[in-house]
C-alpha cells in the first residue's frame, strides 16, 4: 500500500544519470519543468498534443542526474524521472517522448 | 498494467492518485498539481500507514484535491471541511486527518470553524492553499486578496484589508503554522510532514499562482512568471513573529516556520479532565486502538 | 433560422465567439439570436460548446438539434459533435488543433489555423476571433459590419483594436484553399 | 412611482439571464447588494459590482451566505431596496434568515439561479428542484412570493416585479430563476425610466406617536419606517405584537403568524400570475415554468401537429400557487403534465389542487439538462390516450 | 444484532421526551454527538454530554450547527453513529448539510423539538411547523426518513428506530417531536440490551479491488466502508457515480438522483408506519402525530360520545408519507380532519391523496401551546355533516 | 404621568428604556442591567442624536438588551447581529450603529463575522458581555467559558482553551478594544463613548456575572458575589498586549483599553479606492447625508 | 384521577416539584403520571407552571383542564389559575408570597409559610420541597414513602439529606391551623 | 429626544443632597445598591414585594451624596436619585419608600 519508492542508494551510484518519461497527452505546457531543470535538460516542443498545449521534450538526456525536480513540479503528473540503470523502457502507449514525434 | 512491467514505468504519484482521474481538470501552469505533489513528498517522508490517513476537501479549485489524492478523501460542503474532518477525526482518532483546501474555503466561509479548531486545538493538519481569490467560481475577492488586486467583485481594485492567515492562526491556538510559496516545494513538504507529526491544529500555507483567473486580471503574467515571482519575490524568516507576515503586492512575502509550540489536544484536554474528575469510571477515549463503532 | 455550434475548451474564447455572433445577429443584423452555453467544472481546458440560434422570429425554443453550423477549435470537441451536424451543413475548424480523418459525406468542411494565425499576431487569446472573422465570410449569415460592431463592449476596451485586427485576418483568409472538401467533389 | 434614472440602462442590450437581473435590480431602485459567489448566478454580483459605484449603490461581499442574506435585511430597515443572488448550497444557508425577513416584514428580492443538486451536485448545470425548498425552506410557518422567469428580458423584468411585490405586500420575493436562463443570452430591451414603474415603500405618514410597527392596514401589511426616522422602533424574530414586542404567547403567535400567512393566501389572486396558450379546447394542459416553459413549447407544437388537443399553463408566479385555477382546469381536461427539471415539486401542487378530476403526470427531469421535447411529447400522448 | 449493553440504561425511569431521546441514542450504539445548544431540544444533548464518557463515546459542542452537521457525516464514515439535536433555526442551518449525508448517503440521526416559528418565535413553546421542511428544507432532490414520537417512550422507542432506518437506508432520519413531547415527562421503560434491535452498518464484504462505494445492492443502497479500513474511497456532495468520482452529467444525475429518491420511494411500504383505530366505521378519519395525536384522541372520544363515527389515524413515519393509505380511505369516509400545530403543512399531502375522493380539513393552530379539543371536535362534526 | 411633574420624578433611565416592557426578564442579581446603564451613561457623554443611533442584538439574554432600549433597536437571529448591523450602516452610513450582544451569539456562532467585520474594519461598536456561558438556553458551555468551568454541556468541568476576545478582535484587525467588569461602569461608559467616537470597528467586552446559570453551577456565590469577584479579582493594565490576557480561574483579569489604532474603515477604503480608479465618474458614498433609497 | 397544577415564578423550583410528584406516583406508587410544564423565556422569574395528571390507567390525554389540586407558590400565579380550580378543589400556597383575599367558595384552601420555612433551615431553594411535603401530607394522594424515594436522584446528590429535612418540614407542618378556610365552614 | 438630565452644576451645590426614590415592585432584591452606596445609605428590608425579593429602604437619606452609583449599578432600573433642592415628592402609584411599609 505504500506508494513511495526505496530511496536511492546514494553510496554506490556516485553521478546518478536519469531517464525521463514524458506523458505527452497529460501534458499542458506549463513548462515549469523545462524552467526549473537545474541541468536545463528539456525544451519546449514547437508541437501541439491533443488539448493544443506544447508539450516539452528532452534535449540532453544525458546531463539528466534524476534529481526529480521536473517530477516533483509538474502540475500535471506528466513527467517523471527514473535511474537510468534501473529501467529503460517505458510504456509506449501512455508514456511517450515527445522527440520520437517531431 | 498489461505488460505487468515493475512500477517504475509508472509515474510514481500514481500510487496515490487517482490515475482514473487524471488528467486533473486544473488549468494550465495552476500550481496545484505542485502542491499536491509536495503532500505527497511529505507522506513519502513521513511513511504512515496510508490507509489511516483521510484529507478532507472544501469546495473550490483546491477543493478538488480530496478527488484525485487516493486516500479516503471526503469532498464536503463550501466551507465546512473543518467539522467534516472534526467528525472523522473524533469518531476514530486513530486517523491522521488533513484537511486540503482553498483560501476562500477555509477562511471566508468556514473561518468559523477555523478559528474554532484553532481555538480547541483539534488534531488536524490543514493544508490552505492561498491563491489570493476565489478561483472556482471565476476570480471573485476573496477575504486574502491584497489591497488593490483586480477580481471580478471588485473590478476596481480591493479595499478590503485581508487576512493574514499565519496569524490568525497563531492568535486562535494553532500549534504549527508555516507558510511556502508552491515553488518551495520540498520546504513545504517538509512543513507538511512536521505539522502532521506534530499533535494538535497545525496549518501550513501555501502562496499558489492562480494563473487563470488571478494571474491574468492582475496583470502578473503567466503561472510560470507567478511561480518565480512569488518564489523569488519571498524571504524566508523562519519563527517571524506572525503579525508581521502580511502579504500586499508591494513587499516581499515572508515564509518560513512561524509556530512550532505545544499545547493539549482537544482529545487531550478531553481525557485529562474525565480522568481527573471520574478516575475509574472513565476509559480515556481514543488512546487503544480505534474502537469500532458499528454497534 | 440558423442554428450554430461553437466548440473547443475553456479557455479558447468559445463562449465569446458565440456571444458575438448572437449579438451582431441580434442587436445589429435585424434578426433574433439566442445564445446557450455549456461548460465543465474547470476554468479552463474542459470541453465547451456555444450554441446559437439565429432567426428571423422570436427564439422560443433555444437549443439547436442538429447544427446547421458547426465551428470545432478542439479534437475533443469535433469528435463529440460531428455527427450531429446537419446533412449539408458546414464545418469550420482549426486545422491545428482538429484534424478531421475522413469526413462524412455532405459535410462542407472550411479549415483556418486560428490558433497559429492568433499565435503569429503575439496572443493566441484572440484565436476565436480571427475564427468568428472567419466564420463571418464563409457563412454569410451576418454583415460583417454587424459582426465587426459587435466587438466592442464584447472584448475588454484595451483589447478592441487588437480583435478587429484578429476578425480581419480570419474574414480576409477565405480563399479557395480553405473549402477542405467540397462535397459535390465527393459525391 | 418611476424609477430613477440614474440605474436604468436605457437600450438594446445583448445580455444573459444573470446579467439582466442585475439590470434588473438596478432598473428597480436595488442600491444595497450583499453576496457570496456561487455559480451559477455569481455573474449577477460581478455586475453589480461593476455598476453600482456609478450609480450610488454599495455593493459588499460578504463571509458567507448567511451574513449576504441578514445584511439584507438590516439594509433594509436602513432604507435601501436590497438584493442578493445565491444557488442551491447558499440557497440552503439563506433560509434561517429568509425566515427573520418574512417575520420582520423585511422587503427584499432573492434570486436563486438554480443548478443540480442536492448538495454540491453538478454546479454548472441547469435544475428546477429548490421550488419546494422556495416555499418550505426555512423553520416554522410563513409565506413568501417567488416569481420564476424564463429568458433574460423577463429575468429584467421580473426582478423589477418582484421589488415591486416585495414593497408591496412586505416579503422576502424569491426570483427562481435556473442555469438555463441565467447563462442564456438574448436581447433585452431596457426601457426609459419614466416607463418603469416602481412600488414605492409604504411609509408611514403617522407621526411617532401615533404609530405601531405591526399594526396592519386593512391589506393586512403593516406601515414601515427607516432606521434613524426618529420611530425608535423596536423589531424581532421573535413571536411580537403590534408594537413589535415579544409576546411569547399562543394568542401573539395566532395573531401575527396568521397574519403573515394570510396577507399572502388571502391576497393570492392580486398576486398570482400566470400565462395560458391554447386552453380552450384542451384536453391536456402542460404546466411549466422557467427554462422547461420554453422546452415543453416544441413539445406542445409537435403534440398539436399530431392533432392532440394540449394547451399550456406557464407559471409566472410560482408562490403562492394558482389552486383556483388549475382546479377549474381540472373540471375541463383529462390530465396534466408538469415539465419540471425535478423528480416531482410543482407537480404535487398540481395533484393536490387538481382534487382527482384531472390526473397529474410528471416528466421528471433529474437536472443538468433540460428535457427532450420527446420525452414531453410521450407523456402528452399517454396523458391524451 | 442487538444492543450493546453498555449505553443501555435497563429499568424504569421517569423521564422527560428530551431526555429519552438521549437514552434512545445511546441504545441504539450512538457514540458520537456533535451539537449546539437550543432550547427545547437542549436537554437531549445535556445528557449525552453526561452519559457519554461513561460508555466510550464523544461528545462536541461545536461553533454552530452547520458544523455540528457536518461533524455527524464525518463521523459516521469514521464508523461511528452519530447524532444531533436540534430546533427550528438551528434546522434551518443544517438544512444544506443534510442535503450532503444525503447525497453521500451517510446514516445518522437529527431530532427537531419543534418550537414555534418562524424565526426565533417562540423559542420555549411547542409547534410543529418544520413538517414540510423536514421534507423539502435542503436544495435539490433527495428524499430522508422522518419519524414522529409522541411520548417521552416513544422518543426513546422511535429514536432506535430512526438508527436503524437510516442504517438500513443510509440516509439521514428525522425524528421530529415536539416541545411538549420533549418537555413532558411520563415513564419510559428500557429494556435490557438483548431486547433491544439493532441494524448493523451495511459494511462492504467485498475486498478493496472489487468494492465501488456507489454500487447499490438490489435493494437499491450501496454498501458501505469506514475510514481507515484501506479502501481508499472517495466521496462527493457533486453528481457521481458508482466509483464515486464526480461526473459532471445529467446522465450520472439520472442514475444517482433517482436512486437516491426511489430508495426510499420505491420502498416506502417497508418504512411507512402508522396507528389507526376505530376507522373501521368511520365517516370522518383525524389524522396526527406528535403531540397533536395525544389531543386529537380526547376530542375523538368526545365525538364518539356524540355518536359520531369518527376514526384515527396517526402518522409514526411521516416521512414518507403513506399516500396509498390516505387514498384506500378517502374512497371510503367523507372526510379526513388533519390536526397540527401550523397553518397547514401535512394536510397539503392528505389533501393531494385524497385526490378529491374526500375532504381534508385542516384544523389550524399556530403554535405557542396545543389545540383545544373542542377545536378539533367542531372541525369533527363541521366534516361529519 | 397623570400629575405632570417634571421628569425628574422618573427613573432617568425611563427616558432611553422602553418602559412599557420593565421589568426586564433578566434574573436577580445578573449583571446585564447594569452594563445597559453604562451604555447609557457613554449615550449621555456622548450627546448624539439618539434618532440616528441604531442597536442590533443577537439571541441570548445579552441579545434582549436591544428590545429594552428605545433606540431604533433590532433583534437578529442568533449569531447574525453583525452582519444584520452591517447591512444599516452600509444602507445609511450616517447612523451609528451599536451591536450589544453575548460571548455566545458574536464569538460562538457569530464568529466569522465578527473576524470579518473586524478585518474590514467595518464602522460598528460591538459591546460584548462576556459573562462565560450561555446563559440564555441554560448554561452550556462557551467558548469563553474557563478551563474547567462547570456548565450544562461539561458537567465534569470545561475541557477546550476559551478565546480571549480582545485578542482575537486585535489580531483581526479592531481598531479600538477595550474590557471591563460590569462594576466598572464609568470606565466602561466611557470606553463606551471612545469606541462609539472612533470610526471602524470597536469592541468592548464587558465581563458580567450570570448568577443563575454561571454563578451557582460553578460555586461562585450570587450574583452580587460575583460581580464583586470579578471587579477586585481584576487589574488595570492600559495598553496591554492583547495576547497576555487570557482569563481564567486562577489568575487575575486584566481590564483596560488595550488598542486604540487608527485604520481606514470599509467605506474609507472604498471611496479611496474608486476615487482614484474611476474620479469623477464616482461620487463617494456615505459622505452626504444620507440618500435615501425609497425609489 | 387527579390533575395538579404546581405554580410560581422560574428559580422556585416549581417543575422539579412537579417533577417528584410525577416520578413517586409513577415509579414508587403503581400510578401513571404525566408531567407538563410550561414556563417563559427567562431563566428566573417569570411565570412558570408544571401540570401533572396521576391516574390508574395510562394518560393519554397528557393536560389538565380544570385542576383538581393548585399549589401556588406566587401572587401572580395564584391570581392567574385560581378560579380554574375544580369545584371543590384543593388550595395549596405560600403564605408569605401568596394573599388570597377572600377565597371562592368550595375551595379548600390550605397554607404554609414554605419559604420562610425554608430560609430558616438556610437556604430558599428549598422551599419547594417543604411544599412537596405539605402537599404529601395534605392531599393524601400518593404514599409518603414514594415521595421520599423520589427525592434522590431528582436533586442534586449533595443535598438529598437537606432536601429530605425540608420534605419533613412541610410534611410535618400539617395541623389545623393549615387549613385557612375549609369550605364546610362557609357554605 | 435627548433623555439625559442637565448635569449638575457642582459648583453651586457644595455638598449636594440626594433623595432616594425605590421603585419597590421592579426591584429584585440584588443588593447592589445597598452594597456598592459609598455612604452607606441604604439596606435591605426584610419584606417581600410582589415578586417575593427583598427590596432595600433608606437608612439614612441624609447621608447621601446623590452620586447616582446605586441608580447606576441597579440592574431593575429600581432605584434612582435626584437633588433634594430640586425635587422632594415621589410618585406614589410608582415610586414607593419601603420604610413607609415597614
Ligand atoms: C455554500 C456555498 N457557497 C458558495 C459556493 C460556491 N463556491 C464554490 S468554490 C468557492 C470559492 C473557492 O475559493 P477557494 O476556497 O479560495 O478555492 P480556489 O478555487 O481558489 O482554490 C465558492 C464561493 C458553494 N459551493 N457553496
Ligand atoms: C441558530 C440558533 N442556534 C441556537 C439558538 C439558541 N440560543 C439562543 S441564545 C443562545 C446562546 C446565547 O449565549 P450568549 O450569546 O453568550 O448570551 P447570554 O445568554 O449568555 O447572554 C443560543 C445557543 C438560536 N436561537 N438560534
Ligand atoms: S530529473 Fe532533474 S535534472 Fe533530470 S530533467 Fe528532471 S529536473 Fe532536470
Ligand atoms: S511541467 Fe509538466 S505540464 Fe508543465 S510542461 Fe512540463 S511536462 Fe508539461
Ligand atoms: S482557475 Fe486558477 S486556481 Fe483554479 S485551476 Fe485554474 S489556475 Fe488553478
Ligand atoms: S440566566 Fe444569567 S445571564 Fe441570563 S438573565 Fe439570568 S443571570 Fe443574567
Ligand atoms: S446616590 Fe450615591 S450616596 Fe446616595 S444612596 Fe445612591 S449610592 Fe448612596
Ligand atoms: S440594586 Fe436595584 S434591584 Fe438591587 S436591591 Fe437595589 S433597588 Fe433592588
Ligand atoms: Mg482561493
Ligand atoms: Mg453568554
Amino acid at each position: 500500500m505504500k506508494f513511495w519508492r526505496t530511496p536511492l542508494d546514494s553510496d554506490r551510484v556516485k553521478v546518478p544519470h536519469g531517464r525521463i518519461h514524458i506523458i505527452v497527452e497529460r501534458c499542458k505546457g506549463c513548462a515549469y519543468c523545462v524552467e526549473f531543470c537545474p541541468r536545463d535538460v528539456l525544451e519546449m516542443s514547437t508541437e501541439y498534443n491533443q488539448k493544443g498545449y506544447h508539450p516539452p521534450y528532452v534535449k540532453v538526456e544525458d546531463d539528466c542526474v534524476n534529481c526529480r525536480l521536473c517530477e516533483l513540479l509538474c502540475p500535471e503528473f506528466a513527467i517523471f524521472c527514473t535511474l537510468k540503470e534501473e529501467e529503460e523502457v517505458g510504456n509506449k502507449e501512455e508514456v511517450g517522448h515527445v522527440e520520437s514525434r517531431s | 498494467m498489461s505488460n505487468g512491467k515493475p512500477s517504475e514505468e509508472h509515474h510514481p504519484m500514481e500510487a496515490l492518485l487517482r490515475m482514473d482521474r487524471i488528467p486533473h481538470i486544473w488549468c494550465s501552469t495552476c500550481g496545484l498539481g505542485t502542491s499536491v505533489s509536495a503532500f505527497a513528498l511529505a507522506l513519502e517522508d513521513l511513511q504512515y500507514d496510508l490507509d489511516k490517513i483521510c484529507i478532507v476537501s472544501g469546495i473550490g479549485c483546491t477543493g478538488r484535491v480530496a478527488g484525485y489524492v487516493k486516500l479516503d478523501s471526503f469532498h464536503a460542503t463550501h466551507g465546512r471541511a473543518i467539522p467534516f474532518a472534526t467528525g472523522l477525526k473524533l469518531a476514530n482518532p486513530q486517523l491522521k486527518v488533513v484537511v486540503f483546501s482553498g483560501d476562500g474555503d477555509l477562511i471566508a466561509i468556514g473561518g468559523n470553524h477555523f478559528i474554532h479548531a484553532a481555538r480547541r486545538n483539534m488534531d488536524l493538519t490543514v493544508i490552505c492553499v492561498n491563491n489570493f481569490i476565489y478561483a472556482m467560481t471565476g476570480g471573485q475577492v476573496a477575504p486574502t486578496s491584497p489591497l488593490g488586486a483586480s477580481c471580478s467583485t471588485t473590478p476596481y481594485g480591493n479595499y478590503e484589508r485581508p487576512f493574514n492567515i499565519p496569524h490568525l492562526a497563531e492568535s486562535c491556538g494553532a500549534v504549527y503554522v508555516a507558510r511556502w510559496t508552491a515553488l518551495h516545494l520540498r520546504r513545504t513538504a517538509k512543513s507538511i510532514a512536521e505539522a502532521m507529526r506534530k499533535p494538535g491544529f497545525s496549518v501550513v500555507e501555501i502562496i499558489c499562482p492562480c494563473s487563470t483567473l488571478y494571474a491574468r486580471r492582475n496583470r502578473l503574467g503567466d503561472g510560470l512568471e507567478l511561480m518565480k515571482f512569488y518564489h523569488e519575490n519571498s524571504i524566508i524568516k523562519h519563527g517571524a513573529d506572525p503579525r508581521d507576515v502580511d502579504i500586499d503586492f508591494q513587499s516581499p512575502i515572508v515564509v518560513g516556520k512561524f509556530v512550532d509550540r505545544d499545547r493539549p489536544t482537544f482529545i487531550d484536554g478531553y481525557n485529562r479532565a474525565m480522568t481527573a474528575k471520574l478516575g475509574e469510571k472513565f476509559e480515556p477515549y481514543g488512546v487503544a486502538p480505534a474502537e469500532v463503532h458499528d454497534g | 433560422m440558423a442554428e450554430i455550434r461553437v466548440t473547443g475548451f475553456g479557455g479558447q474564447g468559445i463562449i465569446r465567439l458565440g456571444y458575438i455572433i448572437g449579438k451582431a445577429a441580434s442587436l445589429y443584423g435585424q434578426q433574433h439570436a439566442t445564445l446557450t452555453q455549456s461548460f465543465g467544472p474547470e476554468a479552463r481546458g474542459s470541453a465547451c460548446s456555444a450554441q446559437v440560434v439565429v432567426s428571423d422570429m422570436p427564439v422560443l425554443y433555444p437549443y439547436i438539434t442538429r447544427p446547421d453550423i458547426l465551428v470545432a477549435m478542439s479534437q475533443e470537441a469535433y469528435g463529440k459533435y460531428i455527427d450531429n451536424l446537419k446533412e449539408g451543413g458546414q464545418l469550420l475548424f482549426d486545422q491545428d488543433l482538429v484534424s478531421t480523418g475522413e469526413l462524412p459525406k455532405s459535410v462542407k468542411a472550411f479549415s483556418i489555423p486560428a490558433t497559429r494565425l492568433a499565435e503569429e499576431m503575439g496572443n493566441r487569446i484572440i484565436a476565436n476571433i480571427v475564427m468568428l472573422g472567419f466564420f463571418t465570410a464563409v457563412t454569410g449569415l451576418i454583415e460583417p459590419e454587424a459582426v465587426r460592431k459587435a466587438i466592442p463592449g464584447s472584448v475588454p476596451d484595451r483589447f478592441v483594436e487588437l480583435n478587429q485586427k484578429a476578425f480581419d485576418v480570419g474574414y480576409n483568409y477565405v480563399k479557395e484553399g480553405a473549402v477542405v472538401a467540397p462535397p459535390e467533389d465527393r459525391s | 412611482m418611476k424609477a430613477d434614472p440614474k440605474g436604468v440602462l436605457t437600450g438594446e442590450h445583448y445580455l444573459d439571464g444573470d446579467h439582466a437581473c442585475a439590470e434588473g435590480g438596478l432598473a428597480a431602485g436595488c442600491r444595497f447588494f450583499a453576496g457570496y459567489p456561487i455559480t451559477p448566478s455569481t455573474e449577477v454580483a460581478e455586475r453589480i459590482a461593476e455598476r453600482f459605484p456609478m450609480v450610488g449603490g454599495i455593493f459588499i461581499q460578504m463571509e458567507d451566505e448567511l451574513a449576504s442574506m441578514c445584511a439584507l435585511i438590516g439594509a433594509s430597515w436602513a432604507g435601501a431596496k436590497s438584493m442578493s443572488v445565491t444557488s442551491g448550497p447558499g440557497f440552503s444557508l439563506m433560509m434561517e434568515n429568509l425566515g427573520l425577513a418574512a417575520m420582520m416584514e423585511t422587503p427584499c428580492v432573492l434570486v436563486n439561479v438554480q443548478r443540480g443538486g442536492p448538495s454540491t451536485g453538478l454546479p454548472t448545470l441547469p435544475g428546477q428542484a429548490d421550488m419546494m425548498q422556495a416555499r418550505w425552506g426555512s423553520h416554522g410557518d410563513y409565506e413568501i412570493i417567488a416569481i420564476s422567469p424564463s429568458s433574460p428580458q423577463e429575468c429584467f423584468d421580473f426582478v423589477i416585479d418582484a421589488f415591486n411585490l416585495s414593497e408591496q405586500w412586505r416579503v422576502p420575493v424569491l426570483v427562481m430563476t435556473d442555469e438555463c436562463v441565467g447563462h442564456m443570452t438574448e436581447k433585452v430591451v431596457i426601457p426609459p425610466a419614466y416607463e418603469i414603474e416602481v412600488v414605492p415603500r409604504r411609509y408611514t405618514t403617522l407621526p411617532p406617536s401615533e404609530y405601531l410597527p405591526y399594526r396592519p392596514d386593512p391589506d393586512m401589511v403593516p406601515q414601515m419606517i427607516k432606521a434613524g426616522d426618529g420611530y425608535r422602533i423596536h423589531t424581532t424574530g421573535l413571536t411580537h405584537d403590534e408594537r413589535g414586542y415579544p409576546v411569547m404567547s399562543a394568542e401573539c403567535q395566532e395573531q401575527l403568524v396568521r397574519r403573515l400567512v394570510e396577507k399572502i393566501r388571502l391576497h393570492a389572486d392580486q398576486i398570482i400570475r400566470f400565462e395560458e396558450d391554447e386552453i380552450e379546447d384542451a384536453d391536456v394542459v402542460v404546466v411549466s415554468y422557467g427554462i422547461s416553459s420554453r422546452v415543453a413549447v416544441r413539445a406542445i407544437a409537435l403534440a398539436r401537429k399530431e392533432g392532440i388537443k394540449v394547451g399550456h399553463l406557464r407559471l409566472i408566479v410560482v408562490w403562492p400557487f394558482p389552486e383556483k385555477r388549475i382546479h377549474e382546469l381540472a373540471k375541463k381536461i383529462k390530465a396534466f403534465v408538469v415539465v419540471e427539471i425535478n423528480y416531482g415539486q410543482m407537480v404535487y401542487e398540481v395533484e393536490r389542487c387538481a382534487h382527482g378530476q384531472a390526473e397529474a403526470i410528471l416528466v421528471p427531469h433529474g437536472g443538468g439538462w433540460v428535457h427532450d421535447p420527446a420525452d414531453i411529447l410521450e407523456k402528452i400522448k399517454e396523458a391524451a390516450r
